[in-house]
């Protein structure tokens, strides 16, 4: 483990340094909310006090200390976001790989696929949190079904390209039954790509979290999300705008730090990307050329 | 071609209709309807089931499916409850602010995006190269409506220098209408430029790699030659197919930018449909917006096919 | 007479992460005008970044360090600067490219890109107006297109690249290296992509307008018998050095280093039956990082002597010739052919493999495809192709193997060859109409699980990708494992215990079981696809290309332990590959395809004595043949 | 193409403090109703903007009492059963037709079939008749005290006969917007805008000095726009960017838009009860009175009040089912019920009351009501119970209360503080969500409409306070006033409660 992270510091420090930060925001989250004050208990005294040796990030309309709420918000926002990931990228890759790799057999699903993906997200999104009401459960449902058609594209095409590959027709010759082919060498091959676009999903589950709360069809308080922070705080931004700042900055820094992992991991499981990142393209050609 | 034009056509017709029944049956399953949106709060049952009547929502909701996709195929919307007239002409008036924006948007962050990834591939690793790669990693992360309020907060309540929300027809009255187009629209770039500049580059880079950029070099081309008439127009092409690819998020910017800056579009139409209940025209709009969307991509789609022969001629 | 370009001591570096790596060494070779030299060599010896370097080419691609000179005409091209190189290329060399497809800016249509060429170099001159200079290089570029064989140079001018066949993009390449009238042409494997035929006509065509135009030309290969025909002089590279180089009738009758003469000795004779084994040299071409200390050939070489072993040798000149060698041979015993590339049995009659009863039957089988299936996965396709047209792959095939023969199956590229491969292993379904049958087993019939994995028992593969042909995600004792798992009633233990078995049968040591693929070579890598095939013991495989992708000196050692395990384990062998001289050299029926249709089967000997065919008696015409007689 | 910001520019020339004639005033309002119909829609936006238009037979002055509008006399028999309104002369409507008989009786029938407060008038009303143009004569069946009043609601607006008829209970359309008020509707933008401009042939009354809705009316502004905007923030921000002269704010913006010399806040006359409605279904918590108790004992109304962000000048701390300006109607019985807070106590009841969760559906369109809800959850999960919130837009919640009877324990709202009998207060009637029974209540309302006058009638009204605080149909937190933020050059807006724009003119300088 840690000879692979040494190798991995040589390889890709910038990686490491992001892997580094999520596990910080992870350890915030899930530690911070035991040593801050209660992220519920109100107040109603110590409406909107500005940032204060007691509360660092000031309080919110009902005396709640904004960093605790900030924190506790990170908690829910996160997992609600990995949820999502975890259900788009788990129904995303079933139908994807199985309709790539029985290639005809499946397009009814990617039809389907298509039409979930002719609604911009965050206009399904409402539909559905308008159909089937507001919360967490209904907000993973929603965005769900938003993201599994992306997800169910990119493995549709990585199991199309694997299933040509010379060890899959091999498994077919020596009797291998098709499930499981897919179990055993698709899937795993897919996996990295999975993963990849899987951190993408992530982060734009937390957007779209952020913008469904914000509109006020997510998670309803007084639970905190970082989006229905920002909605709650918006009547304050001339008066505590780092009530409003807060919560956006966390976004913003979960988003980065999502991006980059996955963006990392791509260099490291297709090389050609890494290639890519560390080319040098136009020279100057009046210099004069480099001798050994 | 023809015949590949005309197939995608087909395609995207099944994924209207699918989008279409998927819609109408998703809006019926919203708590509420226009009856009691418009009521109020103090009113009673009966009054409300009269309003009811009066409006026609009790009727068999498979029938309402039918009347309603029948007349969709003739180009009829429906009658809008809060409106009291077709919603064809509702959704048509709304559609100016929102096209106008995505288009604005989009070919300003073109115009930004290019040059610059271009001096991102010539130069890398300097400033610019820097500059820009932050830029865009905090530009696709950061949420659209929590960055408008702040630009607004800074530019328009403290400094004053642009309107604070609402819209006026820029074509009609250009001095008043621009000045309230800056902020949504410089709040879609960032996102924009920075999904156009992230492709751009990688396109870039990954064209510079390419065999036939040697061939070039091996005829007695310079490097500029080999960049700006080689590299330059073959990673540009399948960039076209980047701004279809992400018209859906900026539609999304736009339906949450239009209610934050008061703006008619059709995102603050379908808004103000959902609150009240107005089926006809959530139906309309979703549609409209799924239409354009798949349209758009569609027409990107044709432009990369007109554009690169190694699709076209085949 | 003074060369035109003469390399010394041309030194290639690349700058890695962990530190410099040498890639070519203290090359030298000279090239005079109308001269053809050859640099042979098998892969990843560093042909290509010689001479690409000495183009200057590069460097814009990967952090080259040149050291030593290369001298054009008296310009030493290391020394220059890029904007003067870029005055040279296209005017003073010209280069043609492996994979013309690649090379070709795909979004230009030919005549741009010819006038390109062109006008880069035709200044303007006084009383020279640009319509005047565009009018003579389209004109140029016409002539020039005829030149090169086109037939209708006025359309292709208008065409794009993906609309013209591979044979014809090489011949745009050419025409476009031609252009500015070089005196140097470079071509770095112009025909590796290319079917025979179609590379016969490609190389005629450089040979032609070399000796037309007088120019010098340096031309990459890894294949021996182009080299034979092409070539003035050869010049041998292995791991980045010169080890030989000199005329090339001495060159190919009397080499000096054991290298070149293994080379040459692994190559199949078209024509000599093979039962027993091919020769081949032992081991594999070291990789850049790791290359030996004294001479670089030693580990394989049975006839290393200890200083070989630990001090880089001499480089001996003598006259024309170079040998780097601290033991050249000059006189050549079969002994010592065999001490280096192992023992050749006897060439035995084809008749000692009697024919067995009839095994695959195959009668009238078709497969079509719809076209563009294929290519499913690009955007475009995505987007709904309206071309509906179909690919017939297989054209009604009837066809018999018999048990416990060899049957090779050659042509060119698309003609059907995989396809039929995949037919016979039930892994595409034919089209209505078709019967294939094994034994007793009808193909379209078995619906039931036991029934396909009774035929699975029977019949087993090996792919042509080394790279594919392994799940990159399971070790090597888990591949060879899978078809024992499916098909064999034996517990764990049991299957362990043969993975070792199996791993030794191919020559593989034990400690093999536990690597992933990347850990494993191409040949390695094929060898261990064989132990998957055989171990399930079935009765026949079918062998799509196994050594295409292979080294020469590594496809013999395959060969041998097909051949090899053919006596031992009774097997009946379909092998595919485009390799005519390979096939007749081992299989006891051969079968000739093109465009899906089975041509002709005949017996190798039959084959190549008196073909049935036009089209087989072209293949065999232009197989590039080292042995063959000097023209 | 949509109006941009203009800027007030008044056009008249007249002395520095005096109105002023000319200008477009902007105001926003949250949400578009979709109709300017009062009877139909009972939003307050609806009523912002109906009122510069409609007219009703009589109108609440300042003092909240009944004053005649388009009548001119009055006569009631003296077994208060049958009424004779003489009409006013020369009243048009803006489609230039003029006022008689037949408009008001095709009018009060719409009334009393679409308007929650005409159904109760209805069900007292024997027939409606119009002998000449001029009169029109409404006969009871009983007394009802109550008339006069109810007659003065806006949702009893005179329409032009055919219109009545022809819209029925559907909400009036844009053209159908007929009415005799002192502003026409101009164009109706849906979602977006509504203009009004000034009507030229109004007939004005002649009395100044009634207030509230009542009397002289007059016109100075040239156009009112309605411009719809949901969004607090964005409400603030073009206030004090002069983008429009007249907002709403929620109640958290007070103290920030005080701090600017630009704008005026002004109270709103009346006033708002918030309240905590208790669901009476059997499957409710709150079927049980015991339960209702335990609740009154467990809330906090000082942190409901301060949580709500309310001013404190705009915060009256009482227990009324109506406010205080309305004194008609206003009693401070049972303050002591209303007082009381002991959680220990609660927490008891509850437990013998055998209620240990609690179901909330709190509407998610005011800040306030969501907040009530978080301090409401806290307050019982404190002492011990379970409190499971749903939250969704006002018409959703809406759709579930009556959907799913049996849901739901409780909800938030808040009424207005200014209508003209106790039956009228939603949450008092049985059709309501809330479905509250009780027979004495009835009983009281009974003897409310018959009431002689107005010292009988206030008795009543402090009987039906004392029964509420007993029986607790719904939980009174606290009452409030609403406030409007203008800009400094809107000038003579006396605050009345409907937001009417009449007398209020804007001062260029
Ligand atoms: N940019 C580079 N960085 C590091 N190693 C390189 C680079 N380019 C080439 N090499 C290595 O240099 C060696 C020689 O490569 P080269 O392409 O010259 O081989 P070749 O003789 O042309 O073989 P082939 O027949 O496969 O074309 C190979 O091992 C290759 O991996
Ligand atoms: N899965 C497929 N879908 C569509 N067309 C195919 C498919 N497989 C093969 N073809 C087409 O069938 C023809 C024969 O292909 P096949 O791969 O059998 O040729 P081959 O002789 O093996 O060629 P090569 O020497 O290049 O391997 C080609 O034109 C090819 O494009
Ligand atoms: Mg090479
Ligand atoms: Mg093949």
């Amino acid at each position: 483990m840690l000879a692979w992270l040494r190798r991995l510091w040589r390889r890709d420090r910038e990686f490491v340094v992001w892997l580094a930060v999520l596990l910080l925001l992870l350890l915030v989250v899930v530690i911070g909310p035991s040593l801050l004050p209660s992220a519920y208990v109100q107040s109603p005294g110590e409406r909107l006090q500005g940032p204060s040796g007691t509360h660092l990030l000031g309080t919110d309309g009902y005396g709640r200390d904004v960093l605790a709420r900030v924190v506790e918000a990170g908690r829910t926002s996160l997992l609600i976001a990995l949820v999502i990931a975890a259900l788009a990228t788990v129904l995303g890759s079933v139908i994807g790989l199985v309709s790539g790799f029985y290639a005809k057999s499946a397009s009814v699903l990617m039809r389907a696929m298509d039409a979930l993906m002719a609604f911009p997200g965050i206009v399904l999104s409402i539909a559905l949190v308008a159909a089937i009401g507001t919360g967490a459960l209904s907000e993973i449902v929603a965005l769900s079904v938003v993201f599994t058609p992306y997800m169910a594209r990119i493995s549709r095409s990585r199991a199309l390209h694997l299933a040509g590959r010379g060890y899959v027709l091999a498994a077919r010759s020596a009797g291998v039954s098709g499930p499981r082919i897919l179990l055993t060498h698709i899937l795993p091959n897919a996996l990295p790509t999975i993963l990849v676009q899987s951190l993408l999903i992530f982060a734009a589950a937390l957007l779209l979290d952020g913008t469904l709360s914000f509109l006020g069809m997510g998670v309803q308080p007084p639970t905190p999300t970082w989006g229905n922070m920002i909605a709650e705080a918006r009547p304050y931004l001339s008066i505590a705008p780092t009530f409003v700042v807060a919560p956006g900055l966390a976004i913003v820094l979960a988003v980065v730090t999502l991006n980059a992992i996955s963006a990392g991991l791509r260099s490291i499981v297709d090389p050609r990307a890494r290639a890519l990142a560390s080319m040098f393209v136009m020279r100057r050609e009046r210099r004069a050329p480099r001798r050994a | 071609m023809l015949g590949l034009i005309l197939r995608r056509l087909r395609d995207l017709a099944i994924v209207l209709v699918l989008v279409g029944t998927a819609i109408f049956f998703i809006v019926r399953v919203i708590p509420g309807d226009a009856a009691l949106a418009v009521a109020g709060d103090q009113a009673t049952p009966e009054q409300v089931e009269a309003i009811r009547e009066a409006m026609g929502l009790n009727v068999p909701l498979w029938q309402q499916y039918v009347t309603w996709f029948g007349q969709l195929l003739v180009g009829d919307f429906g009658t809008s409850t809060s409106f009291h007239t077709p919603v064809a002409p509702i959704i048509l008036s709304h559609l100016l602010p929102t096209v106008t924006l995505a288009l604005a948007a989009t070919v300003l962050s073109i115009a930004i995006t290019v040059p610059l990834s271009i001096g991102v591939a010539l130069y890398p690793r300097n400033w610019l190269w820097r500059t820009v790669n932050r830029f865009t990693a905090v530009g696709i992360a950061v949420p659209e409506f929590w960055l408008a309020l702040l630009l607004v907060t800074v530019f328009a309540v403290t400094f004053g220098a642009v309107p604070v929300s609402g819209w006026v027809n820029p074509f009609v009255d250009p001095a008043a209408g621009i000045p309230h187009l800056i902020l949504p629209i410089v709040v879609l770039m960032v996102g924009q430029i920075s999904t156009f500049a992230l492709m751009l580059r990688d396109n870039l880079i990954g064209e510079m790699l390419q065999p036939y950029l040697r061939t070039a070099r091996a005829k007695g081309a310079r490097e500029r030659r080999v960049f700006y008439r080689h590299a330059l127009p073959n990673a540009l092409l399948p960039a076209v197919t980047v701004v279809g690819n992400n018209l859906g998020t900026l539609l999304g910017g736009i339906v949450v930018l239009e209610t934050i800056f008061v703006i008619p579009g059709l995102g603050s139409l379908l808004f103000q449909a959902v609150s009240t209940r107005d089926y006809a025209i959530i139906q309309g709009a979703t549609i409209v917006i799924a239409i354009i969307f798949v349209v758009l991509n569609f027409i990107v789609d044709l432009i990369y096919l007109l554009l690169d022969p190694r699709v076209r001629v085949s | 007479m003074s060369a035109l370009l003469r390399v010394t001591d041309f030194t290639v570096e690349v700058e890695t992460d962990n530190g410099r790596l040498a890639l070519a060494e203290e090359v030298g070779f000279a090239v005079r005008r109308g001269e053809t030299l050859c640099i042979a060599g098998e892969s990843g010896s560093g042909k290509s970044v010689t001479v690409l370097s000495i183009a200057r080419l590069l460097e814009f691609t990967a952090p080259i360090r040149l050291s030593g000179s290369a001298t054009l005409d008296g310009i030493d091209l290391v020394a220059q600067d890029q904007l003067e190189m870029s005055r040279l290329r296209g005017a003073r060399i010209g280069v043609v490219f492996q994979e013309a497809m690649e090379a070709l800016n795909p979004t230009m249509r030919i005549g741009a890109q010819l006038l390109e060429a062109f006008r880069l170099h035709a200044h303007p001159r006084r009383g020279v107006g640009r319509a005047e200079l565009d009018r003579a290089g389209r004109a140029k570029a016409l002539s020039l297109l005829t030149e090169v064989g086109m037939a209708d140079p006025e359309a292709v001018m208008t065409q794009y690249p993906h609309q013209l066949s591979g044979g014809m993009q090489q011949r745009v390449m050419i025409a476009m290296a031609l252009v500015g009238d070089p005196d140097l042409l470079i071509a770095d494997e112009p025909t590796t992509a290319l079917d025979v035929t179609v590379q016969a006509e490609i190389l005629r065509l450089l040979r032609r307008l070399q000796r037309q135009r007088d120019m010098a030309c340096v031309l990459i290969t890894h294949d021996l018998g182009i080299a034979a025909e092409m070539a003035d002089r050869i010049a041998v590279m292995y791991a980045g050095e010169i080890i030989e180089s000199g005329p090339v009738e001495q060159m190919l009758r009397r080499p000096q280093h054991p290298y070149t003469k293994a080379l040459l000795e692994c190559v199949p004779r078209p024509g000599v039956r093979v039962a027993g084994r091919l020769r081949t040299i032992p081991g594999a071409v070291p990789a850049p990082g790791a290359k030996p200390p004294g001479d670089r050939f030693a580990p394989r070489n049975a006839l290393a002597t200890e200083r070989c072993h630990t001090e880089p040798p001499p480089v001996l000149v003598d006259g024309d010739h170079m040998v780097r060698s601290w033991a050249p041979v000059t006189e050549w015993t079969p002994e010592l052919v065999e001490r280096l590339t192992g023992p050749e049995e006897s060439p035995v009659d084809a008749a000692r493999r009697a024919p067995g009863d009839a095994f695959l039957v195959l009668e009238h089988v078709n497969k079509t495809y719809a076209r563009n299936a294929r290519r499913q996965t690009t955007r475009a396709d995505r987007r709904g192709a309206a071309d509906v047209s179909v690919t017939r792959a297989v054209m009604d095939l009837s066809l018999t193997i018999r048990r416990g023969e060899l049957f090779g199956v050659v042509g060119e590229t698309g003609s059907g060859k995989s396809t039929l491969g995949r037919l016979m292993l039930d892994l595409e379904k034919p089209d209505p109409g078709s019967r294939i049958r094994l034994g007793e087993i009808e193909y379209g019939r078995r619906r039931r699980r036991r029934a396909e994995l009774e035929l699975r028992r029977e019949i087993q593969a090996v792919f042509q990708d080394p790279h594919g042909s392994i799940d990159p995600r399971q070790t090597v004792a888990q591949a060879i494992t899978e078809p024992m798992r499916q098909l064999l009633p034996i517990g764990r233990a049991e299957r362990g215990r043969r993975v070792l078995e199996l791993l030794d049968a191919v020559g593989l040591p034990a400690t093999t079981a536990r690597k992933y693929a990347s850990e494993l070579s191409g040949g390695q890598r094929q060898r261990v696809a064989i132990a998957r095939a055989i171990a399930a013991t079935p009765k026949l495989i079918v062998a799509d290309e196994p050594t295409s992708a292979l080294d020469v000196s590594v496809q013999g050692q395959i060969v041998n332990l097909l051949l090899e395990l053919q006596r031992e384990l009774d097997l009946t062998y379909v092998l595919i590959t485009h390799n005519l001289s390979l096939i007749t050299s081992i299989a006891d029926r051969v079968g000739v395809m093109q465009g899906g249709r089975l041509l002709e089967v005949a017996d190798a000997e039959t084959l190549l004595r008196s073909p049935g065919h036009e089209y087989t008696r072209r293949l065999l015409e232009s197989n590039p043949d080292p042995f063959a007689p000097r023209p | 193409a949509g109006g941009g910001s203009p800027q007030p520019t008044a056009t008249a020339t007249t002395s520095d403090d005096g109105p002023v004639s000319g200008g477009v005033l902007v105001q926003t309002l949250p949400n578009d109703p979709g109709t300017l119909d009062m009877a139909v829609s009972t939003l307050q936006v609806t009523q912002t903007m109906g009122s510069n238009v409609f007219e009703s037979l009589f109108a609440l002055d300042k003092a909240f009492q009944p004053q005649p509008m388009l009548v001119d006399s009055v006569e009631m028999s003296d077994d208060r059963t049958v009424y004779t309104l003489g009409l006013r002369g020369g009243v048009t409507f803006h489609d230039g037709s003029e006022l008689d008989s037949g408009d008001v009786a095709a009018s009060l029938e719409r009334f009393f079939t679409v308007s929650p407060s005409g159904a109760g008038v209805a069900a007292d009303v024997v027939s409606v008749e119009a002998p000449d143009p001029l009169t029109v004569v409404i006969t009871l069946a009983q007394p009802r005290h109550s008339l006069l009043g109810e007659l003065a609601a806006s949702a009893a607006l005179i329409l032009p006969e055919e219109i009545a008829t022809a819209a029925g209970a559907n909400p009036l359309t844009g053209a159908q917007t007929i009415g005799t008020g002192p502003y026409q509707l101009g164009q109706y933008q849906t979602g977006q805008s509504v203009t009004l401009e000034r009507f030229d042939e109004y007939s004005a009354r002649a009395e100044g000095d009634w207030g509230g809705q009542a009397g002289m009316k007059h016109a100075y502004l040239d156009g009112i726009e309605f411009r719809f905007v949901a969004e607090d923030s964005t409400v603030v921000n073009g206030l004090t960017t002069g983008q429009w002269q007249m907002s709403a704010p929620s109640n958290d913006q007070y103290s920030v838009l005080q701090a600017n010399p630009n704008i005026t806040l002004t109270p709103i006359a009346g006033g708002v009860v918030n309240t905590v409605i208790l669901n009476h279904h059997p499957d409710s918590a709150f079927a049980d009175v015991e339960a209702r108790r335990a609740l009154n004992l467990v809330i906090n109304k000082e942190d409901m009040a301060a949580v709500s962000g309310t001013a404190p000048d705009l915060l009256t701390m009482t227990g009324a089912f109506q406010a205080p300006e309305n004194a008609p109607l206003f009693s401070e019985a049972g303050t002591d019920v209303y007082e009381s807070y002991d959680p220990e106590r609660a927490k008891e009841q509850f437990a013998t009351a055998g209620v240990d969760t609690i179901r909330m559906l709190v509407p998610s369109n005011f800040p306030q009501m969501v907040a009530w809800g978080n301090v409401l959850q806290q307050e019982l999960t404190d002492i011990g119970l379970t409190v499971e919130i749903e939250s969704y837009d006002l018409t959703t919640v809406r759709a579930k209360a009556t959907d799913e009877p049996g849901s739901w324990d409780l909800s938030l709202t808040f009424i207005s503080g200014t209508v003209v009998a106790p039956p009228l207060i939603n949450w008092l009637q049985q059709k309501y969500i809330g479905g509250y029974q009780n027979d004495e209540l009835d009983e009281l309302f009974a003897e409310y409409a018959a009431a002689e006058d107005a010292s009988a009638a206030k008795q009543v009204v402090d009987r039906i306070q004392q029964l509420v605080w007993d029986d607790i149909p719904s939980i009174v937190l606290y009452g409030s006033k609403q406030y409007v933020a203008l800009d400094k050059s809107v000038k003579g807006f006396d605050g009345n409660f409907m937001l009417a724009l009449y007398n209020t003119w804007l001062d260029a300088s």
